[in-house]
């Protein structure tokens, strides 16, 4: 991870892409884009491109696995086989398995599972094209999905990744920044409550750099928000008023 | 004649009412008897696959990649390249689907996918050998079901077929005895043919083509019909239960084609191409 | 498939094993040949060797899988891992998985299932020699097993595949005629329906060749058909009047 | 003295039953408890085998198939070839018996007739080997049970040694450093002793031979015994719950000792020998 | 396993460790040594190094598999991936499915299953080293974990393998001499009443030696059977008045 | 400001007894909320593996062990050797633990231990490698929980660095091109850093340090932090569910530093260094 060949950065503060230390991805965020599940969401970030469907409340299944007093949240983050370079074998690898783990981690945080004792709610996930900074747009995706399900929750997620560079912290690395970089951190919040609900880290920090990344990451996320936001009132407004009889 | 006794109760109802219609030649949503749902077909939707298709049938939407790489042949085709097709019925395309390896119903959309492509003899397979019996190219096809409202088999065809015709490969060379990439430029896979599918839903001796989901689970039974051109079926999968009675047959072929060649114009149109290369 | 070096099909009509074009191989058909299960058959036809059994109505479990108003019939093709040229590893394939699928929904079509409510049918296949052929000599078996365990049935479905060899349309084709053939259908059917319960094509076949294997499979299935039938009396023959008590 | 503690009432009734019939020198199916059940070895009956046999064992029916290929020695055992034994309870064969990858009983079984064939040195394996350290035969055994009526150990036992003792495998010979099929001629597997085991079920200190599955669900424990030759045990495996008193042991020995005299003397003429090779 | 290049045996009946051919290795057993679970035992045969430890009685799990007249007993015996030469795929082995069957059913002779109806105990048997007679080292500790559990059982089971050496009859075969040696018995007796829970043979033995190695894995068991019961003693000795409170 | 919505009832009273607690810097065991529990670590305690050691901490006890090979490096790092970790939360540790293949929680172990390891670079892969692109050697370490009282996280990597940092391995040569033993001796592994991780609890903003599994039921999250040397954090993973202020994480960043330092400490007199070699 150390040692870069080539320059990932310029002298005047530009990436391979062209883009700004603190400037993300082009981003498409959209909510309602398939219609068997309950809710659902579409999401770009550059070349990284993700559905994310809920399906619930429902009745747990198998039986002994429902809560008395709360809903049980299941999560599956999947990635097509032809999603990434290469080919990745059909299956879950260990990576997604963990990847599951901690999204559905930073979505319990938000959702208010008391709400629907003994039911479950499921969450899938599915990584068509991946391009780095997948598990951020996978909860960014999926907070928004139970919005449109219109699941009770205390706030959307949005996430997005930071990374270290050549010395310098970058938002929203790119898959080359992301592999030859020195760190990469994700990062998910509930911005409404000023809170973290999804925080990993890969790679090495200083205090004070570990600071500057949490903010950076912050001043993404308050855009992603926004766009989720856009996404739902768009998704909501389509209807007509004979829907909503 | 037709026999609904596997229906449960709401099913009968409507399966009755489904019936009722066909024999006027209309159906629930509007369409006749042997139409088609409106068809998207969009390629090159993802950059890191070779070649890939998004294809809407209804709501029904699908999406196939294609990536290549070099294997080693079988050993009862030496002389021939390697397909491997992998079907996946993604849990957020159904509250039918579940999580986990692929099921009968993955397993077989997946054989009849690679049926039709491999009985059609879609590709040259012989053109795609660098070294006879040893290196040759593996073309894997990856399917995704995202939507699911009925007939997975026909938009499947059409997508795999779409992101097979908009391939680009790498261009490889033998040096000696070695097989290396020669260069930059990308090169297409020997396609011969466009096959495509007709998934024939069947009440008692009426044919509904394209059933949606609802239809489904309506119907007697159903049978899907792999074309390899003009006049050729290539794969056959009667796939759910039930009887077919034997006079219905020569009916089914006699839609089927006719809806085959709709499709292969349809889709020769959305991958750039007016004609069948020689 | 296309290329066959040597000839498969003499100027008279004749197939390599000597056969006629519409020619089955010999054929062997028992019931009742498994003592434990509630019903049972065996085939042979060539060198295919199939046993199948049946076991139930029973409870169906796990519960939740039972239906209400009929019974579920489960069917496990399955082959021997010496059954084939080469040994194949233990395990389901995908071929397996697939034809369990298609021979249970053949037999699915003609066992009257609402007689059993909640209750569970399951049919077990087991190829101990593999020789072209297996799936329709399997279900031919499979639905005798039926028969023999007394589980109502509207009709035996006898199978058989059709092939085209050499441009020409042959019945119960070979190993070899189905690898170097242009074409392999099987086909069962429930004979007193007149009705296809099973129906497959590999290869390719124009619409009156089409017509013309239907109806030559036809040919053959009434001949199985009759097999059947001969293979149950013999069966019920045997009892003697002390069993009946 | 035994105790049955652990057997549910109806099991305990006829345990009561078996014991009492026993003392009187008598079972259910009229045998004598040290009889063993009809026995029946049909060897050479699946063609694609390189050996195979089929044994009827009461209402036990048992098949065995042998297969042979070029493969790699163990690390440890360079210069020995290499004996795979694999054996599914197939769930046609008894209600009790599931579909799926071999459970523990499965396994156990396969690791005895391994066991069996392996101690007991039936196979030269030094004889097998075509270049040390790289390339011997690997022996496949493959059991199916496709009717259960209760000990499933010996007839798997009969049915792989006869269809190891009947195989016919390819000749191989070494040319230019590299295995090849020498001609189409045939040869015997390098056999040198007939292993048989013997089913011992017992009632407290009373021992029965080749108990039927309802004595099974009625015995106190079981166990099995390979004989390798005349006056040598080779494998042991005591393979159900419950105690064996210290002091029984003798007998066991005893009367399986002279059970698999019996059997190995029905063993060779089947399989067409009527003694062993030097 | 014949030829064996080097004397593992001496003139004066010595081995390779030492030992005379009656001479087990060093032992080490102690009772409740893991605090989590309901009863616990830690065994050292020579390099040979084991836990045990015993979960229940509790509800059995799935439900359709408790019985109703008396309790299951589910065994483990695993390896630690390190625990041998080489390093062992994480993953149950078939030799390890074997080993849990036979240490399962040895312990399910002793242990009063029916003063528990419905329920489940459930063993685990972790090997973190493995250097020969691991499933004997594995039912001693495992009987000790149940007695330390509470469990009603009608006798402790110690364990020990005997082996055929150029051969000799010895107790406690090393790895050396298992790999090297003719034959290989492990035994487990319930002492008490003088009657075997655990007997296989790996190898070949004739009658008179196999009479004299179970004679001489009595004795060894009579050793194990004294410092599994001293284990006992000292576990509960620990418990200061407060404790029983 | 804290939630405990999630929680039932009786966790409920826990969470504000802690809490209460926490506020006079209180705990149930007697520690106050920055303090570890007693730590114990052995190494060189399985003699077939290269390195190993047992860690107890309070009532959690975990064992890792190091074992070593030759084999080819991953291709996207031809000139490093390769780290593999495996973690298995056994079930004899505790009744929450199942039997089966490692579990969500297990590989999310496994992967933060890697991580720390790897993220740290606690070891010179590069002076492990023997052949770039071709041989190289492969390190797995094992971790297994064997007793489970809260916070396998921070054992585990004690453990596993503890058995990497007095591992001896084979020393290995290359001669013609093959890489061969080179003599009997052995040698370290190249160690530069000695990582350690810290996992802290929060219950609302007040943070607790190394919890026991009653207080890991109560808290609202958790969080581990890999530290690789003074000021460095190398490895970052919120692991359970729950909101963590935005402004908690300076203090979060600054005690989990501080109790990095006491443990790396206390990790190298285990291991029997006092300085971290150049």
């Amino acid at each position: 991870m150390e040692k870069a060949e080539q320059r990932l950065i310029t002298e005047d503060g530009r990436r391979v892409d062209g883009r700004g230390l603190d400037e993300m991805r082009p981003v498409k965020i959209e909510a309602g884009v398939l219609d068997r599940s309950d809710g659902s969401a579409y999401i770009e970030m550059g070349k990284t491109k993700i559905y994310a469907a809920v399906y619930g409340p429902k009745e747990a299944h198998p039986r002994h696995l429902a809560q008395p007093h709360k809903a049980i949240l299941n999560c599956r983050y999947h990635m097509a086989s032809f999603s990434v370079e290469g080919r990745k074998a059909p299956g879950m690898t260990r990576r997604e398995i963990e990847l599951s783990k901690v999204i559905r981690q930073a979505l319990e945080s938000v959702v208010i599972l008391e709400e629907f004792p003994r039911s479950a709610i499921d969450i899938f996930i599915e990584v068509i094209q991946a391009d780095a900074g997948t598990r951020t747009a996978g909860v960014t995706a999926a907070s928004l999905a139970l919005a449109d399900a219109g699941i009770p929750i205390l706030d959307l997620c949005p996430g997005i990744a930071v990374g270290k560079v050549e010395g310098r912290i970058v938002l929203d690395p790119s898959e080359e920044e992301d592999k030859k970089g020195e760190a990469d951190m994700p990062v998910a919040m509930a911005p409404r409550l000023d809170s973290i609900v999804l925080l990993q880290l890969n790679g090495r920090l200083r205090s004070e750099e570990f600071r500057e990344a949490l903010l950076l990451a912050k001043k993404g996320i308050n855009v992603l928000y926004e766009l989720q936001r856009k996404a739902l009132s768009k998704k909501f407004a389509s209807f007509s008023p004979m829907d909503e009889e | 004649m037709y026999r609904i006794g596997t229906k449960p109760y709401p099913t009968k109802i409507m399966h009755d009412k489904l019936y009722e219609l066909i024999l006027r030649g209309e159906r629930l949503d509007g369409r006749r008897p042997y139409d088609y749902r409106t068809i998207e077909i969009k390629t090159s939707i993802i950059e890191k696959t070779d070649g890939s298709a998004l294809v809407n049938l209804g709501g029904t939407k699908i999406i196939a990649g294609v990536k290549t790489s070099l294997g080693q042949p079988y050993p009862d085709t030496p002389e021939q390249g390697n397909i491997v097709v992998n079907a996946e019925l993604l849990p957020l395309a159904s509250s039918f689907f579940e999580p986990g390896p692929p099921d009968e119903k993955a397993i077989e959309l997946a054989r009849v996918v690679d049926r039709c492509i491999r009985e059609s003899k879609m590709l040259d397979l012989e053109k795609i050998v660098y070294i006879p019996g040893r290196t040759v190219l593996v073309v894997y096809i990856d399917v995704y079901v995202l939507d699911y409202d009925g007939n997975y088999f026909d938009p499947a065809v059409l997508a795999s077929v779409a992101a097979l015709a908009t391939a680009k490969i790498p261009v490889y060379e033998v040096r000696d005895g070695e097989v290396v990439l020669s260069h930059e430029a990308k090169t297409s896979l020997p396609i011969r043919r466009f096959p495509v599918s007709v998934t024939i839903g069947l009440l008692g001796d009426k044919i509904i083509v394209d059933p949606t989901s609802l239809e489904e689970s309506a119907i007697d039974t159903s049978i899907v019909l792999g074309w390899s051109q003009e006049d050729e079926v290539a794969a056959i999968q009667k796939n759910l239960q039930g009887l077919i009675s034997f006079n219905v047959m020569d009916e089914i072929i006699r839609v089927s084609k006719e809806k085959a060649n709709e499709l292969r114009t349809r889709l020769m149109e959305a991958v750039g191409r007016v004609g069948i290369e020689p």
